[in-house]
């Protein structure tokens, strides 16, 4: 059992090749998943080791994309479908929600939709224009999906792993900004994260930082940058946006009365929205101070010469954590 | 300059709507076997129809899309797909579903609102109807795509109106089948409108068929009110995508004799008059004229036929109408193959309201 | 000046007459909106007085519908484009996304899109399964868009109007519900209505009910019936949904100390929680209740037997405001 | 069986890589004139490419598409186009837009990750390059429906790949423009890859001209090598678009040089011979020994007009490096035509950040 030490694209890449290996329907299909293993990688080798009629290479098209798999969805097989970057993923947009959604529902599960879409996602790599947006919350809204976002190697792998495994549709959201960016040992045991949990990264007493995806990275900076100055911060990564684990960001809130929501996607409707709502609605007598959001703007994500202005940064993290903290 | 491509569409017709025989006779269009079950359960669709649009106006099944003039196009697909091969329907293909097995009064059920009308175990693989347009074609390659994947002898069929033929689905879809030489087959019923869209504004092709070309695979033009020629084409187009040949398009040409829907006045948008001549044309009359003059069906087989199909949709209406409506917490409960944590409060909310006395009870 | 009293629909096609008589810029495509006046009849009458260049039958294609409208409006035309209901509206989410709401940022305002997308949204008609969602959260959320939804025939005058000769896209949706749920008189004046303003439909202190659509005329009904119990309730329909006008919800919930949000879509990133974040945000301190939502469940809109429990109604109100004003 | 259909596809060649005029010419290639023009333009479109791919080797562009193999298409479609025709680009586009007074240093602004590469008073009414494939299709025909509505004597052209002929987007607006015979020319840039992708995997019709068999338009297969097939094909179909004659689909047949984008690398899924082989029909080398051979062009001025090239695109290599970036708040101003009141705390914030001092402050 190998347990090496890997990127988050390379997680993804064990995991497929896991599950690939183990269960015969699981399926690929996309845009340059085959030859070329995938713009970024995650698929290279696999056409190779399972051929050509398990790793698809599809037409220019992703509405097809996504109508291709929900069709060996419901044949019972397993397809893993990648929409080369989330900005592209809008012409399958039927098919995710009219189709993906509501097979099992529409059917009274006579048919089922066990298909992952995958997407990398996210700024911060000076892509050009539609290949840095984040849009979870668009998939986040409509019921019968669930919508996973994984913020480490060995939560790429395990939560993977439980996409593919599940038996119902998942948009599954690589932060591309992180594919390369760290390595951390990941053993290919085919062990499969919960879906309906949050991950406590980091306990702590004066505040609750709730993230997902690549802004962990600067979530979990701050929280340790703050210790230094004496606040402690409890980190959690909502990971699994929808449906989503209310529960554990409750519980965090109730003990530290205050909280900062970080994404990267824009304010209005981002996840974000929802949380801070709910806390709103089921922790107020909780709440110490104002959940405070800190994201996107509400604005079209610049070109990438001005990119990194759109993004939250750890200097602004630790701002709202402060005020925050001041905040009686 | 060197001609790089060529191309040509047929128009496929046997017997005309005079009675004549436009085109040699297929050996086994000579007798009586398969035509009189096809002319039976064409009448049976059609006895369907009517007490469907009935129940419709009297308020006991919601819109209501009717098959009316579509008999010859899915009849024919009913009695030719095998029971291994998979229906990816569009919303005016109840005939076919019956025929496959789904019994009438789940259709009803379907159409009276209810998605247990989608969960029959006739069905077995079927996908349920397809609501937006053209999007089927596409999940009929997908399942096409999975016999090829694990080798099986399958066909996926779907069918959709000619007003599907503009949707990039559908033409997305034709393109993946000529690429991959996917086992599927294209029935395109172009009954000339859509809602009120007239078929010559929807596409400047002077056929549908021809979109077979743009993606490099089969395709042909039928006369969609003649039974005969639906089976010789649909038994071709089977028969080779089941042999690994890949797909077809058939055009098959037929008259939307109904409103769209029970929704829509056809009356706003189409001439009486290109009514009236499509009623010439229809394909219920031109079988029994055949059936008919070579002495394989008489007016008391059409009396006791008709009385036979009359109870039987009467007693399927029976049925329907004494099906309960699901609990509330169906809603919830196929949603996900598990109920999410986070959904249990409202799935008992609904519950509760559901209840005698709750804000959502009704008697 | 006509003064007549007619319903929504008929205020639509009002609103379309009176802009096109004025403008020739302004031209109307969709699926049946010519000769059929549309399926709703919101166009009748509009081919016939103005002639099949300026109200075009389409070929059945959303994603041409929206690219037609982006192509044309890039020329300075006035597009009004029907997507005939919203469930259909999905392959046209790239154009939308993608293209009108980035034109004029994409070129630093050299080229712009000022098109309007009309579609009927909402249940309760018992129509087919598709034609009875309310996903305008998903609009909501992307930056560049407005989102407008009318909740009576005035205000579906006064507003189309508004949208029509708004220099940017506008997502203009018809709860159809009420399209002819009751008559109003209606001035031909070609007045339009803001764009950037919710409007107080009826004055209140001891809470705030907040709403949009169809959903109005229960919330209306609920403050009607609570008034004769004593229980005095503000109304705000929200009307212009993004961008939102908080400072008008914020001053009312500031005065009142309490709020319920009422809508027809699924709860979770409902338009709702955008509201529900911002007051928790921007107002704590004013709450004396928890921010409550009465919403649809967050599952799939059932088909039409059981449409009418996924949404909200009177009773439902009438609890959600007697709850939050025992909350101490 | 009646035919109820014949289409077929020419291939237009004129010039062949040997040298040899494979059709008669047309009057107007037997003189220098218009031939050098293109000539020069194609190797100041080549020249800007080298730069900009230069340029993002050494880390001062973003990810950049090369036009390299574009040449022969490109520049006559850029020459051909009046200027109150509208170009609706994708995104290898760059010599056609600098042919329609683009400058090069804001081409460049584009591919440094800058919006006001897109805002030119040079590109008048012309589309910004189009991101999402064949979605500039459809605009194309909304611009041509423009056009029509108005009544005016314009043409929308628009380009593609390949690969975005799989896109429902493409085909729906190809269908659009037979159905409404649209005043729209589409080019599709055949180089064979999309991405690593091949022609033949897109799909399986012989020739992606026959699209515009199933949409019922002319349609024709070109050599995208060869400028006079280029230019006679265009000039065609500009001319009919124009005077009501309809849309044409032009396939011109060329290869994809370069790499996908300056991010992409193509040995990964490439043979190196075919590229090898490509390189023999490359249209620089085959329009220059045209010119050689009729005596238009010698050695002399090529260096010369190989030095001035790389003036200007050095001087706009120069310019384009000293442009100072946007201020944080364009990225409000021109969301809207104004402000909404919501966004100002926002617009506020992000000023306050970007100064000295602030979380984004950027030296
Ligand atoms: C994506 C989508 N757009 C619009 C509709 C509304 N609609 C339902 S049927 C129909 C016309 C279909 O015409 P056609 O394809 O010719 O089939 P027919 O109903 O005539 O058999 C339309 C526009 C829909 N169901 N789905
Ligand atoms: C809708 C969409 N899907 C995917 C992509 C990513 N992508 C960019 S270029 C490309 C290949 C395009 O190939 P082709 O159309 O042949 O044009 P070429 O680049 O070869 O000129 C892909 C898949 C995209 N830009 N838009
Ligand atoms: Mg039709
Ligand atoms: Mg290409």
């Amino acid at each position: 059992m190998s347990h090496e030490t890997i990127t988050m694209v390379e997680a993804v890449n064990l995991a497929l090749a896991h599950e690939m290996e183990k269960d015969d329907s699981v399926v690929l299909l996309g845009e340059d998943v085959g030859t070329n293993g995938g713009v970024f990688r995650a698929t290279v080798g696999l056409k190779e080791r399972f051929g050509n009629r398990r790793v698809m290479d599809t037409p220019l098209a992703e509405a097809l994309i996504g109508g291709l798999a929900v069709g060996m969805a419901a044949q019972g097989l397993k397809p893993v479908a990648e929409i080369q970057f989330m900005g592209f993923v809008f012409p399958a947009m039927e098919h995710v929600i009219c189709h993906a959604a509501r097979l099992r529902n529409r059917t009274r599960s006579r048919l089922s939709c066990p298909m992952v879409l995958r997407a990398p996602f996210g700024g911060g790599i000076h892509a050009p224009e539609h290949h840095s947006e984040s849009t979870e919350s668009l998939f986040a809204h409509i019921p019968g999906l669930r919508v996973v976002i994984p913020s480490s190697p060995a939560r790429a792998y395990g939560l993977l792993l439980a996409a593919i495994r599940n038996p119902d549709p998942v948009i599954f959201l690589e932060p591309k900004r992180i594919y390369r960016a760290s390595k951390q040992p990941v053993e290919d045991n085919g062990v499969a994260l919960p879906l309906d949990t949050c991950f406590t990264l980091r306990e702590g007493s004066d505040l609750t930082l709730i993230s997902w995806g690549a802004m962990i990275k600067e979530t979990l900076e701050s929280a340790e940058e703050l210790a230094e100055e004496g606040i402690s911060c409890e980190v959690i990564d909502v990971a699994t946006i929808s449906p989503l684990d209310m529960d554990t960001i409750l519980a965090s809130v109730a003990k530290t009365g205050r909280c900062v929501i970080v994404h990267e996607a824009s304010r209005n409707l981002g996840v974000g929205a929802e949380i801070a709502a709910t806390i709103a609605e089921k922790g107020l007598l909780d709440l110490q101070a104002p959940p405070v959001r800190v994201t996107g703007y509400d604005t079209v994500m610049p070109y990438f010469r001005l990119e990194n202005h759109f993004m939250p940064n750890t200097a602004d993290i630790k701002d709202a954590v402060r005020q925050t903290l001041e905040f009686v | 300059m060197d001609t790089v491509f060529e191309g040509q569409i047929l128009f496929r017709q046997y017997l005309t709507a005079q009675n004549e025989v436009s085109t040699e006779l297929p050996e086994w269009a000579r007798s009586a076997d398969w035509l009189t079950t096809c002319y039976r359960n064409m009448v049976l669709a059609r006895t369907m129809d009517n007490k469907a649009i009935a129940l419709q106006r009297t308020g006991q099944l919601g819109t209501y899309a009717s098959l009316l003039g579509s008999e010859a196009i899915d009849v024919p697909v009913g009695l030719l797909m095998q029971k291994e091969d998979v229906l990816i329907p569009y919303y005016r293909n109840h005939a076919i579903q019956m025929l496959r097995g789904t019994p009438i009064e789940e259709i009803l059920l379907y159409w009276g609102g209810d998605e247990r009308g989608n969960a029959s175990p006739g069905m077995g693989e079927d996908f349920p109807n397809a609501v937006p347009i053209a999007t089927q074609a596409m999940h009929a390659c997908g399942v096409a795509s999975a016999f090829r994947i694990r080798g099986e002898s399958r066909v996926a069929l779907t069918l959709c109106g000619d007003g599907a033929t503009s949707k990039g689905d559908f033409l997305e879809a034709l393109n993946v089948a000529g690429a991959w030489q996917l086992p599927v087959v294209f029935v395109v019923n172009n009954n000339q409108w859509a809602i009120s869209v007239p078929r010559n504004l929807q596409s400047g092709a002077p056929t549908l068929a021809q979109k077979a070309i743009g993606a490099g695979i089969r395709g042909e033009q039928v006369d969609g009110n003649d039974v005969i020629a639906m089976r010789e084409a649909l038994q071709l187009a089977l028969d080779r995508a089941r042999d690994g040949k890949g797909p077809t398009l058939i055009e098959a040409i037929s008259y939307r004799l109904s409103d769209h829907t029970t929704a829509d006045d056809a009356t706003r948008y189409r001439d009486n008059d290109e009514l009236k001549a499509a009623w010439e044309l229809e394909p219920i009359k031109r079988l029994r004229t055949y059936l008919h003059s070579n002495g394989w069906w008489d007016e008391t087989q059409e009396t006791l036929w008709q009385e036979e199909v009359n109870c039987m949709v009467q007693s399927a209406v029976d049925a329907y109408l004494d099906t309960p409506p699901q609990p509330i917490e169906s809603i919830f409960d196929h949603l996900y193959a598990e109920l999410p944590e986070s959904l249990r409060e409202q799935r008992d909310w609904a519950m509760v309201k559901a209840m005698k006395g709750g804000s959502h009870h009704e008697s």
